[in-house]
């Protein structure tokens, strides 16, 4: 669940509008790439959008562990849609999460930014272990679990360069701080690779289509 | 308390377009755009201030708004306990090393860790900070309509971003009605959900990917529904957005100007 | 007994009747979260050993009143009792077992990965084993006449093969009380009558009480035993079929139209000048009593 | 004109007459993409200015058939033309404005904010400005007789109103055809024959053809001009009203029940001892026929 939980107002206005432009940058190349690729169809649209609403929707069920955390899909959404289209996906997610007060919006750049390193790091581990086992379950369980943890990394990295504002201690002691939100969000990302294992799985079983498999015959 | 809501504590969406449709306050005629710029602004402020002092008067006046506009306060109340909740979870754990004149200390494993003024300052304003983002951002849901936002979105987003935003919003619905029926599908056969994760761990899994495949199928089939109803992958939105006003336009400026002089002539408010 | 009318401007609930009485609902509303007033003064008892149909038109908050029985939804104000027992407030953690709910959309029911796994979730959180479970679900499904869809996935059913498991669902459950929303709205005749025939089967064989929100007059007219007509989200008249569907008056008021079998009868009573006293309310009643009758 | 039975085995369709069909549907099999066979072997063809309806039991294959003429679904194998074009691999971009699909579960249907965006949403479409549209919507919802519920969320309706809407959505778009899915399941006896007269209206002042698809037998038997009867994914009989439900055997092979109105008229004749020849299909008819024969 790597997710900045800070704030409107927590980082400067210097680290605010580099990671906006970062992220802004980044969504523009995925835009470049997807419309210099052949006309983009509904389909398409259809589910990258389907995931934004999911993994927004997701992003709201709290499981009640360790005083309430909750799953992102965002490896799940790197799988299913790749990457370009993913970054996409985030950025509005984040979007709306804002929109709601659910991480402030000078937090969209970096929120923005740790699940793209998510979606990119979840496409290329699927993609790759695709070519070392059969298994579906195995397959995206360890692609999740892969890019939560680097997620994870990034989102410190994230708090550590930028630092919180009003906050004077050093590096190392922000980063003892942390290593307790960390520790969690390790557990919840083995319990999200389990669980995007069973959605790969299912959809092998019963929607190859969207996996990229050959297409069903359900109309469009 | 109604079962199909997912959580208390998280916005209700239905309920926020359902007072933006019906809002017939003041602020419902101000321009969206005007709104817009509004909240650019908030957030530049909150951002750039480091004072309790402006955070505090800055909430009290978006508060003393939201319930002009005729929104409920209760609900804002259920609805800021999460931010509220994310902020003092991370800060909450910062605060306790900031160094200060020590309010409380602990001696654990021979290291001292003490609470101090400014690590309660530091959480207060932080928390004030979040308070003005969500409050102003709920008001500025319930208070514009559908149709505007969508008009918005269909401008500020180039294709197909502002497509994928759309459509994200209304699936979203529909996704966060199937999650709210299963709940209550497994709450009235006798699963609470935190029971079936121990009692049959797998199921819950498996439970959890099936909403999910079965909401993308809804939403596919919504799709294929409105493409029925001649929707062409491209929505055009054709409503007009009312424009800025001169009162929208001098409140802004006067705002941008408030602003300025706050950051700049008052000292130790900067965050640079 | 003759039929009982209620003001709905001033409901005042009989007093609830713990010996004869499973479930006594006295709310006095429930409003939903955008300001819809769902019911509205509504007094509503399920005897023990009856079958009670709720008839209404279309948002009068029948739904909404079958999703308080077993506390999906709790009244805004009011109370309800289940077997004597308060339910809003207090505990209510082991109500599903007492009342079965088949919601009116099956879709909002069935979310495990099988249909057999759906049935079985009921007996498993009742603590079956799972041998046991199994059976029990193979066994509602038969009941119903589904056991040939058992192993596929509820999502890729037709509208009336969902139904059907979703009764099943509740049934295989054996609660006291099953309130079944619109049970036969999708279904085709013959899965309608084997329905039908199972509601009355098991009041007989397990002495179930049964409730039923439905449109569909000629179907509440051969199962139930008592009618309520809900208007306004308040029931406000109620009686046996024979006495609230031979009172056109009642039934217009009401806002719904008399069973095509009452309407048949008093025609033939009015073209042969016969006094319409005999109240055939099924199909066969009407057919027997034109038997009786067969020159006027 | 009499029954016409198909043999599902060895289908073959007769060819595409264009003077006459508005559709025609030859296809081979639709198979889901979980290996279901949703239809196989059907063919079924819609003619000017009719109203026909798909009869047959749960799982038969009836509302995949309705989502084909439409292009929702293509055929896996086989083609489906309209207006004699052939829509399948071909443009079918506004094949949208010609068919209109009401489906059978409502909430696939409704996703706009509000009601009234929602039925706006298919005129907007055709490129009618604004408040034509709102026009055309608040028309279609008066037509249905949910003209009140114009500004609520969709989602905060009942079982019944949500069905209203659906329907006002597609009536709003005025389109050649409309097919309605089970159309009145959800509704109360009042907005049922509201919805009765409306789709016999609609043939009658815009020569519109509609296709139903119902369980509903004594529906079908008031509203439709032709019968098709569906199993097993194909249909195996068709014929008039009258032809059809005046046959038990037809009706109890296709796994359904005859309607009220035949089972009396049928009764009252063995009763009598009447050479059962009217065939009175509606309950008027029934009683006129009553009438006519006061003393067998
Ligand atoms: N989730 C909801 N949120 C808000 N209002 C609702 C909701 N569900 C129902 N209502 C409203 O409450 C009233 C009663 O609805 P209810 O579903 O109980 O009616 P019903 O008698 O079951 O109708 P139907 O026969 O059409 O299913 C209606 O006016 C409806 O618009
Ligand atoms: N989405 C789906 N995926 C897989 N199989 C399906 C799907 N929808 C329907 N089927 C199967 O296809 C067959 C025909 O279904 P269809 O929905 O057309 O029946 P129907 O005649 O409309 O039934 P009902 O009267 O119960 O609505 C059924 O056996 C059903 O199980
Ligand atoms: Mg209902
Ligand atoms: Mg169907």
């Amino acid at each position: 669940m790597a997710h900045i939980h800070l704030e409107d107002g927590s980082f400067s206005i210097f680290w605010v509008i580099v990671w906006w432009a970062a992220a802004v940058i980044l969504v523009g190349i995925s835009l470049y790439l997807l419309r210099s690729g052949e006309k983009t169809d509904s389909r398409k649209i259809t589910i990258a959008a389907f995931c934004t609403a999911a993994a927004f929707a997701i992003f709201q069920i709290e499981i009640p562990v360790a005083g309430g955390v909750h799953l992102t899909i965002t490896p799940l959404v790197g799988i299913l849609t790749g990457p370009a289209a993913g970054c996409l996906v985030v950025f509005v997610v984040n979007i709306m999460a804002a929109a709601v007060g659910h991480g402030g919006w000078s937090m969209i750049g970096a929120n923005t930014l740790v699940n793209i390193s998510e979606v990119l790091v979840a496409f290329c581990l699927f993609s790759v272990l695709g070519k070392i086992t059969k298994s579906p379950f195995a397959r995206a369980a360890a692609a999740t679990f892969g890019a939560l943890v680097c997620g994870t990394i990034v989102m410190v990295g994230i708090i550590i360069i930028s630092g919180v504002q009003g906050v004077t201690q050093s590096s190392a002691t922000i980063l003892a701080g942390l290593s307790l939100v960390v520790a969690i969000n390790l557990a919840v990302a083995a319990l999200e690779a389990i669980i995007t294992g069973f959605v790969v799985t299912f959809l092998q079983k019963v929607r190859p289509d969207i996996l990229g498999g050959k297409q069903g015959n359900s109309g469009r | 308390m109604s079962a199909t809501m997912v959580s208390q504590h998280i916005p209700d969406l239905d309920l926020i377009t359902s007072y933006a449709e019906r809002n017939d306050s003041f602020f419902s005629k101000v321009s969206p755009w005007t709104k817009l710029g509004g909240l650019v602004l908030v957030i530049l402020l909150i951002t750039l201030t480091r004072s309790l002092a402006i955070c505090s008067g800055l909430y009290i006046a978006i508060l003393a708004v939201y319930y002009l506009a005729g929104l409920p306060i209760k609900k804002l109340f259920a609805w800021c306990a999460l931010p509220v909740l994310f902020v003092l979870s991370l800060v909450g754990l910062l605060a306790w090393s900031e160094p200060g004149t020590p309010i409380v200390s602990f001696a654990v494993a021979g290291v001292t860790i003490a609470l101090t003024d400014n690590g309660v300052l530091l959480v207060f304003t932080l928390l004030l900070k979040a308070l003005v983002s969500v409050t102003y951002s709920l008001f500025f849901l319930m208070t514009t309509k559908y149709e505007h936002f969508a008009g918005m979105i269909f401008r500020i987003f180039p294709s197909p971003l502002d497509q994928i935003f759309l459509m994200a919003y209304r699936f979203l619905f529909l996704t966060l009605a199937m999650t709210g029926s299963m709940l209550k599908a497994v709450r009235s056969r006798g699963g609470g959900l935190v029971r079936s994760i121990r009692m049959q761990g797998r199921i819950f899994a498996e439970v959890f990917a099936l909403v999910f495949i079965r909401s993308f199928e809804r939403a596919e089939r919504v799709h294929t529904a409105m493409i029925a109803r001649g929707y062409h992958g491209s929505y055009a939105a054709g409503t007009a957005i009312p424009r800025p006003g001169f009162v929208g336009y001098g409140v802004l400026g006067a705002f941008s100007l408030i602003i300025a002089i706050v950051v700049w002539m008052v000292p130790n408010t900067r965050g640079w | 007994m003759t039929v009982i009318r209620r003001d709905p401007h001033a409901p005042h609930c009989p007093p609830i009747d713990r010996e004869r009485e499973l479930i006594h609902v006295d709310c006095a509303s429930h409003t939903y979260p955008d300001g819809s007033v769902g019911i509205h003064g509504m007094c509503f008892s399920v005897l023990k050993n009856e079958i009670v149909a709720l008839c209404g038109p279309n948002g009068s908050g029948k739904s909404t009143l079958i999703e308080h029985l077993n506390g999906i939804l709790t009244p805004s104000e009011g109370e309800i009792w289940v077997n004597g027992r308060s339910i809003t407030g207090g505990e209510q953690s082991d109500l599903w077992k007492e009342v079965g709910v088949v919601f009116q959309r099956s879709d909002d029911q069935l979310f495990a990965p099988t249909v057999l796994d759906d049935v079985m979730f009921g007996p498993l959180n009742m603590g079956m084993p799972v041998d046991e479970a199994k059976v029990a679900a193979m066994r509602a499904l038969e009941a119903v006449g589904a056991a040939d869809l058992v192993h596929k996935l509820p999502n890729y059913l037709s509208g009336g093969q969902k139904r059907l498991v979703s009764i099943a669902g509740i049934l295989a459950m054996k609660p006291k009380v099953i309130a079944l929303d619109e049970p036969t709205s999708d279904l085709d005749p013959v899965h309608s009558e084997r329905i039908e025939t199972l509601i009355t089967g098991l009041r007989e064989r397990f002495s179930i009480s049964v409730v039923i929100a439905t449109h569909d007059l000629d179907f509440a007219a051969r199962v139930a035993d008592r009618i309520c007509l809900v208007k306004n989200g308040s029931v406000f008249a109620e009686g046996t079929p024979a006495e609230v569907f031979y009172d056109p008056a009642l039934i217009a008021d009401a806002g719904l139209k008399v069973p095509q079998v009452v309407r048949v009868y008093l025609e033939y009573c009015a073209l042969h000048g016969i006094e319409p006293h005999d109240h055939p309310i099924r199909l066969e009643e009407l057919l027997f009593v034109l038997r009786k009758n067969p020159k006027g």
